[in-house]
């Protein structure tokens, strides 16, 4: 990678006490050359260490031939967040390699093709070449596979450079071909021609290493997106329309893979899911909806440009009151901007989409467990409400591996929300579909084909009133649309609540999603490095309950972290809570790369500074 | 006492088929089309609480509001009405769909989802009120207009119309009709054999609009329809607890037998011997139709009994999916323990 | 119309002072009846008599036989907003006479169709049957015209009443029939014949009376979709493209009819523009922006539903850097809402339109004039910025006959931007299509098929460096991003300014486009009335140029009056300049009918109660 | 010295056609297209900077970048290009504009424009580089999918295909080609041919994917193409300015001159006597490989080269609108006096 490191890196070869489970390994490859499970090898071995790990896949648009990189962090005090400074180099790939060199801070180790020929670059990291083509010839005797099985011998370097211990890559590996015994055998046989190269001809070991610890007992290792896709499998998701884009695409595919192993009645042997790959992104929101006034529980995953083509549609789901669940994981850019980076860019898109007033109701999940939670928690706010819902995952929480306790099973059924029976309608007199009977703004609904001549109704994306009838009366207009304000600000108390940490100082810091992470370690930093204590609300949802405004209100300055340019959560913070929007600051990060720790204290510590030279 | 109104074999009358008071311009072919379907879900004994009632945005559009009260109505987006039709095949496979569309609505802003519910067979009637133009929006040639037909203002129009018949046989719908909301008698024939009938239903209207295309140079008007109406054949259907008591005299009338046990009984007129069930005939007779623009042919075009459904394709149970127990659409604990390990 | 009448009415029957020049006239008819001739013949007879006016056309979605109303405002003191209370009333419509006989003020006078029979509804009204279906017998031989022409014979009834001048009727008739001259022949009999039943049988005059004055010389009476048409027509617009929709369409077709005019080549007698009927909105941006990427001056005209559906492009257009213009005439509500109802609903939603991070350039038109220049105006933002550009016109400005200045023919030329031609590109020595030449963000663009070879460039909505090669770097792209902040903020100052009014006092009211006439009648309101003096700001474009926070600052409180829910120019307000977000408050109107001032009135008067008592 | 590279008429070097290095896979099909792309608009001697290079959203519509370095490029949004294309067209119809799709692009989500595309008959070269996939988001199954192919994965597919020849024909485009990456020497004919031609030149061709969909039980691979492709002519193209020394030999030649006075020349094989301006043929010779699935027919299938543009439908002036005077675009003063008066 490009990027310059900004810490500053450890003094030079001279490599003195041993730095322990606290480093990062990077791959450098080109995409399609299959180093994918490589690399996940490496950090499950490292994960089932007991050691903290995250992993960060950063590749391109593309399908084949273009530079990628993987880097793993493991670090014993539980950052996950990405850390820019790379530790241990792989460098497979000759197009970036010189860059990648130039990026690492002194006191690094750089593995690479020994035809790279790079060593001479810099004499401040240690570099060793490997002679990666000649030892796979020796472990691979079949040609078309050698292109796959190099990448195993550079698991094995890295793991006797940095002391993973080889029955851990071993199991990880079995794993991963667990239905290929001969794979298996000769990634091994890979792995440990890697290995033994190493122990060979490497004598220094870096100053990085790797010690078996206890921190990641029960815990998994998983992507955000297979997270939401079990979160929807456990929510009872009927219905799911999708059209493929990245990042979000692997949701829906783990939800076919799931459906086809969980879903199939065992008596019937029919889907109870119905999952379909609709024509574009306005007949799978069509889809949804569809669905949803139908009866079913149904949802979509899609992205930005996903979400631009569902916004007629979202319009109408908002207006005519038909649930629906959006999990848009975000990607950098306007338009089709960087289609396989992360960001934060859809929060004020979403939170009032379409045209005319609107507002939807969103769920911003930081983690796996809120992947999972945050998902199947849509769904009951969805039918509750009768309203589009949105997740707003992004594609570092989708698409990378993150360190999770297990999903818990859910307790108590579903919320279907205010849908009457034939029976329970026989009992209301004068039933309206848009009638307030509660005061809460929710309506009481009727599902298609139920029975009993009392429940059907029209509805329509054009003026109604409260018996779902066609009217263009501005008070039936008027009336309506209030009530669905009232109905939709009454979400805020039923979505996730904000986390508050923090024991109560001036300065706060608000961040939300993936930002989250680098937000925890740079409070670390900040206090440890810098002496500066700050209190910390995570928001959690959209529409904002009153404690979010309570808790700027007792802080003097509050940061709001976010990955995107415009400040789009502060913004929303602005428009929501006018009264405290004096006191909101801003830090922003938005080259799609997913946020670090260093970033985020180096901007606080400067705008405190300015502050008190202001002040 | 008043006579007991007639009752179909559900016991419901003719009135329990009403929807509300149009609102469309008086003499809109639209209406028309309208009354036919009341007629059709009655004569077919259709429970209305089973029936969905799905349409885009325009004139054609605010139909559904217009028939079976007692049905459940989705005037959706303009254009986007087929996924929302999807959606609710999916979810519930046992109402009985009708979606009712405009020219506008089908062939300009809706031929993208169009195409695809075709493509994929969802069960439904899907009707297109073709009156060549935007009616809703006063008057604006749509894509079905034919070239050189010329506007009220008096503009001609220089692009080709879009066939919406041939469009669909291409693209596998397995019922593809033409009619005319001046010949009620055979709309009605054709509905009653498109509720029997399982997988899309395409039917091309011809649906006047009196207040902007109905003029001397139109090609969509009543006068336009009336003078080159051809139909292919007559058109009879007899569902599957009625005796096939129609005697449709020589051997030239061919029955197709659907699935459900109606049957489709069609005899030939104005010498033509067109098969239903041939698919290039079919195609042909369409293009030479287009092409000539002496003859509106209308008639069931094309017919394929044995198309399987989406939900078939799809593999979904018999019972609304929307409806599954939550024992069935929620895995077990064993099965996310499962899950969980995988992970670890 | 139901809407129930607000202000005190005059007392009874007895009728003391005649009011001059000060009284509207409702027609309450049924669509497709054919009226439109009549009450503009109405409006424009008054307009002749030197009295400003204003017409409302209160239309259904729906072709024929629903209601609809047609309100004609006179007013000598030049207020054209809406005003409620009607008092003089036209009860042509069996359906509603009694909810609109209900709905005016005590001491109006109701003219209806003799069978009607609403005489004994009320006691302080008065009533003038009219046997409208016999007199047009008497007028009409041909028996399928009558149920056009019945309608000019109220027109004679209401003219002679009110003092309406029989020779400005025929004059405005002989505009409407100019080259019908039998028609006009019939037309005027129909009047004539409606004047002399009023004559003989109506002795006394109601109070509303209508007398020459001066004060509309050389203005002219006009709808702003036709101005706007009439804007893009001189702004040299090439190609437009569009989809129909109320309330938009009559702009693109007012286009169509003027350059089928004035816009065919003498010499070639070929069309100068291209109007393209796209087969939906999303097609519709689609050619404006591959026309305007192929340099054309290129708009396109549609209303909420079809900037939903334009989403996804618009983020193209503005991450690409290609102009285009983009006319909303709003309507009400989210969804297919009230299409024949006027809302100032997609203030957001333009702003901010699409995914990711984005901002753009919005214009408010609040009269004619404006309508006119604005629209023109918006072609030299869209090529000089390089960027999208919204005219935010509403169904109220845009479908309405308003009075206004003539139009004034545009000084200098166009300003098409930073173009580099053939000559222009051989002497850039390193040309890129996105380098920031000039400090203010605005790139240099070339047009295809420009010669010499070296002007090509790769446009794309992908991520892109400064010569628009492909890239995914993350600093490439933020430095990118930035840039195009900077450019689009960089419009603020060049956009139509803020318009100040007032003296300097505590209280500051806000509005834009259409609200605008509202505002000014209320604030002579309150002050005559109430003693409450204001200051003004109209606001005339986004993004806000630093006098309106200055603006907003120096008062105390700022009422922002618009027409919608949310309060979305407010909440713009907030989002972008929170220094002063404390000082806003909202007054909203969301009914779909247009603004009227004693609404604006009693809301302010009402607020600031509340603000006096909580202080 | 090294010798002067060879030329085309305008003196231009193959170099000069040339456009970035290709991103795709190695082997892909796309690639194969980008590089006849090259030779086509090379040996037509077409000036690269009246050349505008359109595309969507996918592998394919990547390739723009690939060919051409000296046009102008425009990489649209997903699905949308046909629309851009259109904009262009009007602003300037003096480029030759060249669109890439893929089928997803186009089948999926660009159906409704592409339609409306063809309807318009909009002058431009639109490739569809076909390979039944979502290349770029790795490897779904596109509507262009046949039925019962099978996925990397297994799975099989149980949607009927779209026929884009098809539907290209019957939507009144006048130049519809199918063909086969695995065949430059047909697809550069078809392209000089298509660079020559004025109105849509819909092609359709079999690009493989060789990542996702280049394996047995695939109907889009490579060898599924060798096996099964079965050209129904041999086709050559002859510029205007070259004497046509072409000897294709006997009289079932058929010769079709465009308007531009270059000609398509077509020499039956495999028994075929197809002529393509016979549409109903086309048709039905499609219809037929289409079901059978055992041959892949490629070559010009239809070939109208009387089709009006839809700048003459418009009534444009020959040059470029965007760039009329502005005496031409701006009305006089007097005008605006006129319409002032007319509202007064
Ligand atoms: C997104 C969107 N664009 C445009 C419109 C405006 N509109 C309403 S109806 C209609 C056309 C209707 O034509 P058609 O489908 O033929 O129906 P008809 O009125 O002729 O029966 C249009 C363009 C709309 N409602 N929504
Ligand atoms: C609006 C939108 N939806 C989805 C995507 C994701 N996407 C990118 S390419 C593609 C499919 C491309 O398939 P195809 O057109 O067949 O091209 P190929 O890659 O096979 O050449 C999709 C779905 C997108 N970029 N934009
Ligand atoms: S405008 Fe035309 S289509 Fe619409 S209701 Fe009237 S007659 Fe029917
Ligand atoms: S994924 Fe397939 S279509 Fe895309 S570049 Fe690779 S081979 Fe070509
Ligand atoms: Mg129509
Ligand atoms: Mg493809």
């Amino acid at each position: 990678m490009s990027e310059p490191s900004t810490a500053p890196g450890s003094a030079a070869t001279v490599h003195p006490e041993p730095i322990v489970n606290r480093l990062s390994v990077q791959v450098a490859t080109v995409n399609g050359s299959g180093s994918q499970t490589a690399n996940s090898t490496l950090l499950r071995a490292i994960f089932q260490m007991g050691i903290p790990v995250s992993g960060k896949n950063l590749f391109p648009s593309n399908i084949a031939g273009l530079p990628t990189w993987f880097t793993i962090r493991a670090n014993s005090e539980g950052y996950i967040a990405r850390r820019k400074e790379i530790d241990v180099l792989v460098c497979m790939n000759a197009q970036t390699a010189r860059e990648d060199v130039a990026g690492v801070p002194p006191g690094a180790t750089v593995i690479f093709e020994e035809s790279l020929n790079l060593a001479g670059l810099r004499d401040d990291v240690d570099f060793h070449g490997v002679p990666f083509a000649k030892i796979v010839r020796d472990v691979c005797p079949v040609v078309g596979l050698r292109r796959l099985v190099v990448n195993m011998i550079y698991v094995g370097v890295v793991a006797e450079l940095i002391g993973i211990e080889l029955q851990e890559i071993e199991s990880a590996l079995k794993k991963a071909f667990a239905t290929k015994p001969k794979a298996l055998d000769l990634n091994v046989d890979a792995v440990k021609a890697g290995l033994a190269w190493a122990q060979e001809n490497i004598t220094a070991k870096p100053r990085f290493q790797v010690r078996r610890m206890n921190k990641t007992a029960g815990k998994v290792l998983v992507d955000g997106n297979y997270a939401a896709a079990v979160g929807a499998l456990f929510a009872g998701v009927t219905v799911a329309a999708w059209y493929p884009i990245t990042p979000s695409s692997s949701l829906t595919e783990s939800l076919i893979e799931l459906a086809g192993k969980y879903r199939v009645d065992e008596k019937t042997g029919k889907n109870t899911i119905a999952i379909i790959q609709a024509e574009d992104e306005l007949a799978a929101i069509g889809n949804v909806i569809g669905a949803a006034w139908a009866g079913a529980r149904a949802m979509t995953s899609t992205s930005g440009p996903g979400i631009s083509l569902m916004s007629e549609f979202i319009g109408l789901a908002y207006y005519a009151e038909v649930p629906a669940v959006i999990v848009n994981v975000q990607r950098t850019g306007p338009s089709t901007g960087l289609p396989t980076r992360t960001m934060q860019g859809d929060v004020m898109f979403c939170a009032y989409n379409s045209h005319g007033d609107t507002r939807h109701p969103c769920l911003y999940p930081a983690n796996i467990e809120e992947a999972y939670t945050f998902t199947m928690q849509a769904f009951d706010v969805a039918e509750r409400f009768q309203t589009p819902v949105f997740v707003l995952s992004d594609l570092d929480l989708g698409m990378n591996l993150w360190m999770a306790e297990p999903f818990e099973y859910p307790e108590g059924g579903l919320d279907r929300g205010k849908v009457l029976d034939e029976a329970a309608l026989a009992k209301v007199e004068d039933w309206g579909r848009y009638k307030d009977v509660d005061g809460d703004g929710i309506p009481y609904r009727t599902i298609p084909g139920t029975p009993g001549g009392r429940g059907a109704f029209f509805a329509r994306g054009s003026g109604h009133d409260e018996y779902a009838r066609y009217t263009e009366d501005g008070e039936a207009y008027a009336h309506n649309v209030d009530r669905i304000d009232r109905k939709i600000q009454g979400t805020a108390d039923k979505l996730p609540q904000p986390i508050f940490e923090g024991d109560g100082t001036k300065i706060g810091i608000i961040a939300y999603g993936t930002s989250h992470a680098a937000v925890q370690e740079s409070r670390d930093q900040l206090r440890g490095e810098e002496g500066v204590a700050t209190d910390y609300m995570r928001i959690c949802s959209f529409p904002f309950p009153a404690s979010v405004a309570k808790w700027i209100a007792a802080h003097e300055r509050v940061y709001v972290v976010e990955q995107n340019r415009d400040g789009q959560m502060r913004n929303l913070l602005r428009v929501e809570l006018p009264e405290v929007s004096g006191k909101l600051l801003s830090i922003r990060h938005y080259t799609g790369m997913p946020l670090d720790a260093r970033t985020v204290t180096a901007a606080l510590v400067a705008a405190e500074a300015t502050a008190k030279e202001t002040r | 006492m008043a006579a007991a109104p007639k009752t179909n074999k559900i016991g419901l009358s003719v009135a329990d088929y009403k929807g509300g008071a149009s609102t469309l311009c008086k003499g809109c072919g639209h209406d028309v089309i309208t009354n036919t379907i009341i007629s059709a879900f009655y004569e077919m004994g259709v429970e209305p609480h089973m029936v969905s009632k799905l349409s885009g945005i325009g004139c054609s559009s605010k139909t559904p509001a217009y028939f079976l009260n007692g049905a459940w109505g989705f005037n959706s987006v303009h254009g986007r009405m087929p996924s929302v039709a999807t959606g609710v095949a999916l979810a519930n496979r046992e109402l009985v769909s009708i979606g009712v569309s405009g020219d506008g609505d089908t062939a300009s802003i809706g031929m993208g989802q169009f195409v695809h519910l075709l493509r994929r067979n969802v069960p439904m009637i899907y009707l297109v009120e073709n009156n060549g133009v935007y009616g809703l929006t006063k008057g604006q040639f749509s894509a079905t207009a034919d070239e050189g037909s010329v506007s009220k203002g008096g503009t001609a129009n220089d692009l080709p119309a879009i066939d919406l018949c041939t469009m669909a046989i291409e693209l596998g719908c397995g019922f593809v009709a033409r009619s005319f909301s001046g010949d009620r008698k055979q709309l009605l024939q054709i509905l009653k054999a498109a509720i029997a009938y399982d997988g899309t239903c395409m039917i091309d209207i011809l649906s006047p609009c009196v207040t902007f295309n109905n003029h001397t140079g139109s090609t969509k008007s009543y006068d336009w329809g009336k003078d080159h109406e051809g139909p292919v054949h007559e058109i009879g259907f007899v569902p599957n607890w009625e005796e096939p008591d129609v005697d449709f005299g020589a051997g030239a009338t061919v029955e197709v037998p659907l699935p459900d046990g109606g049957v489709v009984w069609i005899k030939p007129v104005n010498e033509h011997d067109h098969d239903p069930r041939d698919k290039k005939a079919a195609l042909d007779l369409l293009r030479e139709h287009h092409q000539s623009s002496t003859v509106y042919t209308t008639g069931i075009m094309y017919l394929d009994p044995g198309r399987e459904s989406l939900q078939d394709d799809m593999d979904l149970p018999a019972a609304p999916l929307w409806n599954l127990p939550l024992e069935t659409t929620r895995p077990s604990r064993a099965v996310l323990d499962e899950i969980v390990e995988s992970l670890r």
